[in-house]
């Protein structure tokens, strides 16, 4: 019963914020002065016709409400517009453009949290070593790079200086591949710098909290207690500190997923991974308004039920979270 | 037969400032099934001789001298692996704050039952029965066992840290305020709990608190701890009823007693030395009424003043009286 | 005694806070009746008690007097008038008259402020000095006052450079300097050691002798009350269940919670505690108020009638007031 | 927080609590470190663009791309210009971008977060629903969104990272409001009749502001990070050499491939510094003002 109280309120936030997210893309597209729509209509280009489809496209001669609800109705019924630059659909560009995607970011974010939580496990029980000062220093200063910065710094090393890897791209272009595995294996080269360079922007942060997380943990009275119990270091990590000390993880990961967006905005552009990232950079460069919209309104509402559902594995995993 | 003797025992914490000497020169003896209270006021360091007694001290402590023979066993030099047998199995503790004290992702009955599979090897099945009958002990439903911390009031949470402690049949509970959180009528339930087991099972009972009518009510010795230093130790009546150390008359004194004459007693002026830089000679003659020149320059030494009843005080000093005659 | 303080069927209920969907789709709130229908008189210059273990009331009784809650029923007469009548003004002038002093020295003085700002801030909120001198007089006097001597060498101390004794004395001087009639104590000495709790008491006492103010002492510890307090009023569950002189609470009495607590003071030379039957259980949370006499569940000596009607409260003897059934023969 | 007497008690006191702080954080090498590369950045920032010459024109197609060299000591790019001297000159716009951003954020952050803080009930749901929408939008894309709908110029890139960057700050102080409004001395005031301003400023204000300090620092971090990224994805000012500018030039005229790192590691080097002194500085303040951590 309290459970399903707090699920029913966490959807009731989340639904508010998608349509708070909803009201603001509008006003942001279609209210503020120099929106595209009305740049679009200023075209002196423009046909006739052209500027009907669109007047009744977005129900410009009619008050803003109505407008809104145009822009809604479109919206439920996956219309998210067309884009200029690829003269399709936006939604299925986006759709096109997401598995790649989805490969990278998810590769990183696992392979980082793994990492980080290991890392900062590792120097938080020898707090005070060289190594975990060896260890915190690097964390800080991968904190501090900006995340292109580190992806440009991987291409000049290993793909122009010592050219190990490929420059870019998710495959060699032209290229036809006679076995599923030598496609894989190209998948792979292609895929490796960038996802290292994204697991190397998101360990830092993890490193760092996992460590602080743990040490707070460790100076708890209940620690006291379980090693007046004899409990051996070995479980008294895993039993008694890792639980409690996971829980920040939790809520950083899910805070995290909107910096993780923002990653492979930069990383894909950098390596010219084909996946949504570098979709958004295309529209921006290319002033291609109904594809940013599209990628930016598709890109939070996933953020948001991301959060939805970190939100429930936190009240699983902490039982004095009441409702 | 003695079970535990503490001798001289000295720990320091390190500071960036210097060495905080919060427990000098200790000395105290528990026979099998004995309690003995250790009073002091904050500060006073009697949690750290608590701490010093399972070698749980934090990382910048550590003891400076002294032994801990514990029957017949030195603990002081035993190593970590060593102590972890014996903690828990042979001394166990109970913490002042049980909220804290439990750890709060995981149920009661798990943190119960895992001391029991560590120390006694038994089963799952076996330890959680324990936990029970162990629940039932200090009367707590034991279909509760499967309950968080948070689930629990105060006071359960106390017998719950109990029922840990005596899990394994310890011969020494280490109590470390185990009432103070605690509401009046709470805190009598809690201390008639601890003597009816202290009854059944002959557990020694080191009680550490700041409130003398917790140790009058349970414990047969007392040593009363000023500064990191024992001012005064000794059988519980002997020492309330004639205290010798001037800071055990004042405290005693403080005290009130509904019994007595209703008026407000004195209190000891000036507040507890900062124990980075410890006043010279005896640690109490600043605030001490009877100071004499000779408090403020040397240490007094420890008096024995008949049958197990001790002080350290100038004043009782026959040797220091005789040089003035 | 001239009353100085009336306080006639005092309420104070809060509303549990639930969220936004729960109160939309209708739900009953919970309440928490933390104060429910208590009434008493204080006079001019008399320490009243009141006691009773976490969860009774009682400090949120004090606070209610004070409005730093809101009363939500009941009246608070103060000198006669109705301090839940008062305007803005007129409430900003009754707390220069009265007072409160909390329990953690260490948690009730801004930790930024000096002492000289301490003490001084009631009178610049209350613009009561014309001139600098005069306010530094005032603060001087009221920290003297509060035993505190070589006040202007304290004046640009902060208070973690005090003593826990001396930081409750700076308290006291803070509430001093408006020349109080009225100071609600409470657990004015908890956190502080034995050997510095007298001190303070007489301090407070001292005061009360010498100005006159009259307190409302709140504490858990009946040993403290009996010593401090001419008369003792004994709370469980947000209502009083006895009142009466110190001595004849204490010694004599009426009400079986009242016996149960008395009997479990502790006094360093005696076992009392170990040696007899115990109140079982716990205070109930205010959110579940048993019905009938609040008590009854855990009451030795229940009769059927304490679980249904609710006992009035009454002068059982002259002066001595108690609600129970076993006491209506 | 300083109403005490007169001007010359003021100036004793200030001594002493500017004495006392430094006594703490002298001991702090990170903080030293922090402060001591910060002083270097904002020196340069300053001084800098008046002791060098960065111009536009091209000085000849032979010093385009140059390794450096004596006469550049970091090369030049590919308009022939002194990349050394650009690191210099864009110093100031990307410190200027940094610190007006972070005002912006601290001023609404703190604001929103003291007044839900304090009035708590209907404003405190309300604002902190409103911050909580803030804080789960993926940040970069909002930016971006932003800065491309509002044009390239400095004072938009100021704003869009000022309004999207305050509501972490928000929520901190929000939560450390809510433990001081229920401090006893905050009740205190109340009983001796402080109305809520007086409250806010003399109680509230003075025990949050070594927070709000302490966030600064760690915002204007994050909002320098911004700038360079905003600008290297192109929503830069193209007239205004910052950090970011020149990594979005030199990144889509193909220093990349064409192995020029004099011209990308410079300015990512100036960045990664500047950040890690602030994060240096805000890591030390949090250990100096909060004496629970001060132990590890």
């Amino acid at each position: 019963m309290k459970m399903r109280g707090y699920v029913l309120r966490k959807l009731g936030q989340t639904v508010l914020t998608i349509f708070v997210v909803l009201v603001f893309n509008f006003f942001l597209f279609r209210i503020m002065p120099g929106n595209p729509v009305r740049i679009l209509i200023r075209n002196p280009k423009i046909s006739a016709e052209a500027l009907q489809r669109i007047t009744e496209q977005f129900g410009l001669n009619q008050s803003k409400f109505v407008q809104f609800g145009y822009y809604l109705r479109d919206l439920f019924t996956g219309d998210l517009g067309h884009s200029f630059v690829y003269r399709k659909p936006v939604l299925d560009v986006i759709m096109e453009k997401l598995p790649p995607t989805l490969l990278l970011t998810g590769t990183a974010t696992i392979l980082s949290i793994i990492i980080g939580v290991i890392l900062g496990v590792i120097f938080a029980w020898k707090r005070g070593s060289k190594l975990d000062v060896a260890g915190l220093s690097l964390s800080l200063v991968l904190y501090s790079m900006p995340s292109f910065w580190v992806g440009i710094l991987m291409v000049m090393l290993f793909a122009v200086y010592w050219p190990i890897f490929p420059i870019g791209g998710m495959s060699v272009p032209g290229t036809y591949y006679a076995t599923i595995w030598s496609q894989l294996g190209s998948l792979l080269r292609h895929m490796l710098l960038p996802t290292v360079t994204f697991a190397l922007i998101l360990i830092g942060e993890y490193v760092l909290i996992m460590r602080n997380s743990l040490l707070e943990v460790m100076s708890e009275d209940y620690m006291l207690t379980a090693r007046a119990k004899g409990v051996s270091n070995r479980n008294l990590l895993r039993r008694h500190a890792l639980p409690n000390a996971m829980l920040p993880m939790v809520t950083l990961i899910a805070m995290n997923l909107g910096f993780i967006v923002g990653g492979a905005i930069q990383v894909e552009t950098v390596f010219s991974w084909p996946g949504l990232g570098r979709l958004m950079y295309t529209a921006l460069m290319g002033r291609d308004y109904p594809l940013l919209q599209g990628i930016f309104l598709f890109v939070t509402v996933c953020v948001v039920g991301a959060n939805f559902c970190a939100d429930l594995l936190y009240r699983y995993l902490d039982p004095r979270v009441k409702s | 037969m003695t079970l535990l003797e503490v001798n001289d025992l000295t720990t320091y914490y390190k500071l960036k400032e210097g060495r905080v000497r919060a427990c000098e020169g200790v000395s105290l003896r528990l026979e099998k099934g004995e309690a003995l209270g250790l009073v002091g006021e904050s500060a006073s360091g009697k949690t750290t001789v608590a701490l010093s007694l399972i070698k749980l001290l934090p990382e910048n402590a550590s003891i400076a001298g002294g032994s801990i023979k514990l029957d017949g066993k030195e603990l002081v030099t035993a190593a970590e692996e060593e102590m972890r047998k014996i903690r828990w199995k042979e001394i166990s503790i109970i913490f002042q704050g049980a909220m804290n004290a439990l750890n709060p992702v995981r149920t009661v009955g798990d943190q119960i039952a895992e001391t029991l599979k560590i120390h006694d090897k038994l089963t799952d099945r076996e330890a959680w029965q324990r936990t029970r009958a162990l629940f039932e002990k200090v009367e707590i439903d034991p279909d509760r066992v499967r309950e968080y911390p948070h689930e629990f009031s105060g006071g359960m949470r106390q017998r719950a840290m109990i029922a840990m402690a005596i899990a394994c049949n310890p011969r020494l509970v280490i109590g470390d305020e185990p009432t103070t959180a605690l509401d009046v009528m709470v805190q009598a339930q809690v201390l008639q709990l601890l003597q009816q087991l202290r009854e059944e099972i002959e557990m020694g009972l080191i009680l550490i608190t700041h409130d003398l009518s917790v140790v009058g009510e349970t414990c047969d010795k007392v040593a009363v701890m000023y500064a990191g230093q024992i001012a005064e130790y000794g059988p519980t009546e002997e020492v309330f009823t004639r205290p010798a150390h001037p800071y055990t008359r004042a405290l005693i004194a403080a005290f009130p007693d509904i019994e007595g004459e209703r008026a407000l007693a004195s209190s000891i002026p000036g507040n507890p030395p900062n124990l980075l830089y410890p006043p010279p000679g005896c640690r109490f003659h600043e605030r001490c009424s009877e100071a004499k020149p000779l408090c403020r320059e040397a240490q007094p030494r420890t008096i024995n003043i008949n049958n197990h009843h001790y002080a350290s005080c100038h004043l009782l000093d026959r040797q220091v009286k005789s040089c003035r005659a | 005694m001239q009353s100085l303080v009336s306080v006639d069927q005092l309420e104070v209920h809060f509303a549990v806070r639930t969220g936004f969907m729960q109160s939309m789709f209708g739900k009953e709130t919970p309440v928490v009746r933390a104060v429910d229908g208590v009434s008493f008189e204080l006079g001019k210059g008399e320490i009243l008690c009141l006691a009773g273990e976490s969860g009774s009331g009682k400090t949120t009784t004090g606070k209610a007097i004070l409005r730093l809650v809101e009363p939500t029923g009941g009246k608070v007469l103060y000198e006669g008038e109705d301090v839940r009548s008062y305007n803005r003004l007129r409430l900003r002038a009754f707390r220069q008259e009265a007072q409160i002093i909390f329990q953690d020295p260490y948690e009730s003085l801004n930790p930024r402020q000096t002492v000289f700002s301490t003490v001084a801030e009631p009178l610049e909120v209350n613009n009561l000095c014309r001139s600098l001198a005069e306010k530094e007089e005032r603060v001087a006097q009221a920290l003297v006052d509060a035993g505190l001597h070589n006040p202007r060498e304290l004046f640009l101390r902060y208070p973690h450079e005090l003593s826990g004794g001396q930081r409750q004395r700076l308290a006291i001087a803070g509430a001093l300097v408006l020349d109080p009639k009225f100071i609600v104590a409470d657990e004015p000495v908890s956190m502080l050691d034995l050997s510095i709790r007298a001190g303070i008491l007489k301090l407070m006492v001292d005061l009360r002798d010498k100005k006159g103010i009259g307190y409302l002492f709140i504490t858990h510890d009946l040993s403290l009350a009996w010593l401090v307090s001419d008369r003792i009023a004994i709370m469980y569950l947000g209502k009083i269940v006895e009142l009466g002189s110190a001595d004849k609470v204490i010694k004599e009495p009426l009400h079986p919670y009242t016996r149960a607590l008395v009997s479990v003071i502790p006094t360093p030379r005696r076992k009392v505690i170990t040696q007899q039957s115990l109140l079982k259980g716990e205070t109930p949370d205010p959110v579940n108020v048993p019905a009938g006499c609040r008590f009854h569940p855990r009451c030795p000596e229940a009769k059927p009638r304490c679980r249904e009607a609710v006992p009035l409260y009454r002068e059982v003897r002259p002066g001595h007031f108690a609600a129970c059934h076993l006491l209506d023969s | 927080m300083l109403q005490t007497q007169t001007r010359k008690d003021r100036f004793t006191l200030l001594k002493k609590n500017l004495s006392t702080f430094w006594g703490v954080y002298r001991e702090n090498t990170m903080g030293i470190a922090g402060l001591v590369i910060l002083l270097f950045f904002a020196l340069m920032a300053l001084v800098g663009p008046h002791l060098v010459t960065y111009t536009g024109e091209i000085e000849g197609a032979e010093m385009v791309l140059q390794p450096p060299s004596a006469a550049h000591w970091l090369g030049t790019d590919d308009l022939g210009r002194d990349v050394f001297a650009g690191v210099v000159v864009g110093s100031r716009i990307s410190l200027l971008v940094g610190l007006a951003a972070t005002v912006i954020s601290m001023v609404i952050g703190a604001i929103i977060g003291i007044a839900a803080g304090y009035y708590g009930k209907t404003v405190d749901t309300i604002l902190m629903r409103f911050t909580d929408i803030f804080l789960v939008i993926p940040w970069l894309p909002l930016m971006l969104v932003m800065a491309a709908l509002l044009g390239p110029s400095l004072g938009n890139i100021i704003f869009v990272i000022g309004i999207t960057g305050w509501a972490g700050t928000a929520r901190i102080i929000r939560s450390q409001t809510l433990s001081i409004k229920e401090r006893p001395y905050v009740e205190r005031a109340r009983a001796i009749g402080s109305g809520d301003l007086h409250i806010m400023v003399h109680h509230i204000l003075p025990n949050v502001f070594p927070l709000i300090f302490a966030n600064t620092i760690l915002v204007a971090a994050v909002a320098i990070l911004s700038e360079t990224t905003l600008s290297f994805l192109g929503m830069g000012d193209p007239t205004r050499m910052s950090w970011g500018v020149m990594l979005h030039f030199a990144f889509e005229m193909g220093a990349v491939s064409f192995g020029a790192w004099w011209w990308l590691i410079p300015p990512g080097v100036c960045v990664v510094l500047v950040v890690l002194g602030f994060t240096f500085i805000g890591y030390a303040l949090d250990e100096v003002l909060n004496p629970k951590l001060r132990r590890r």
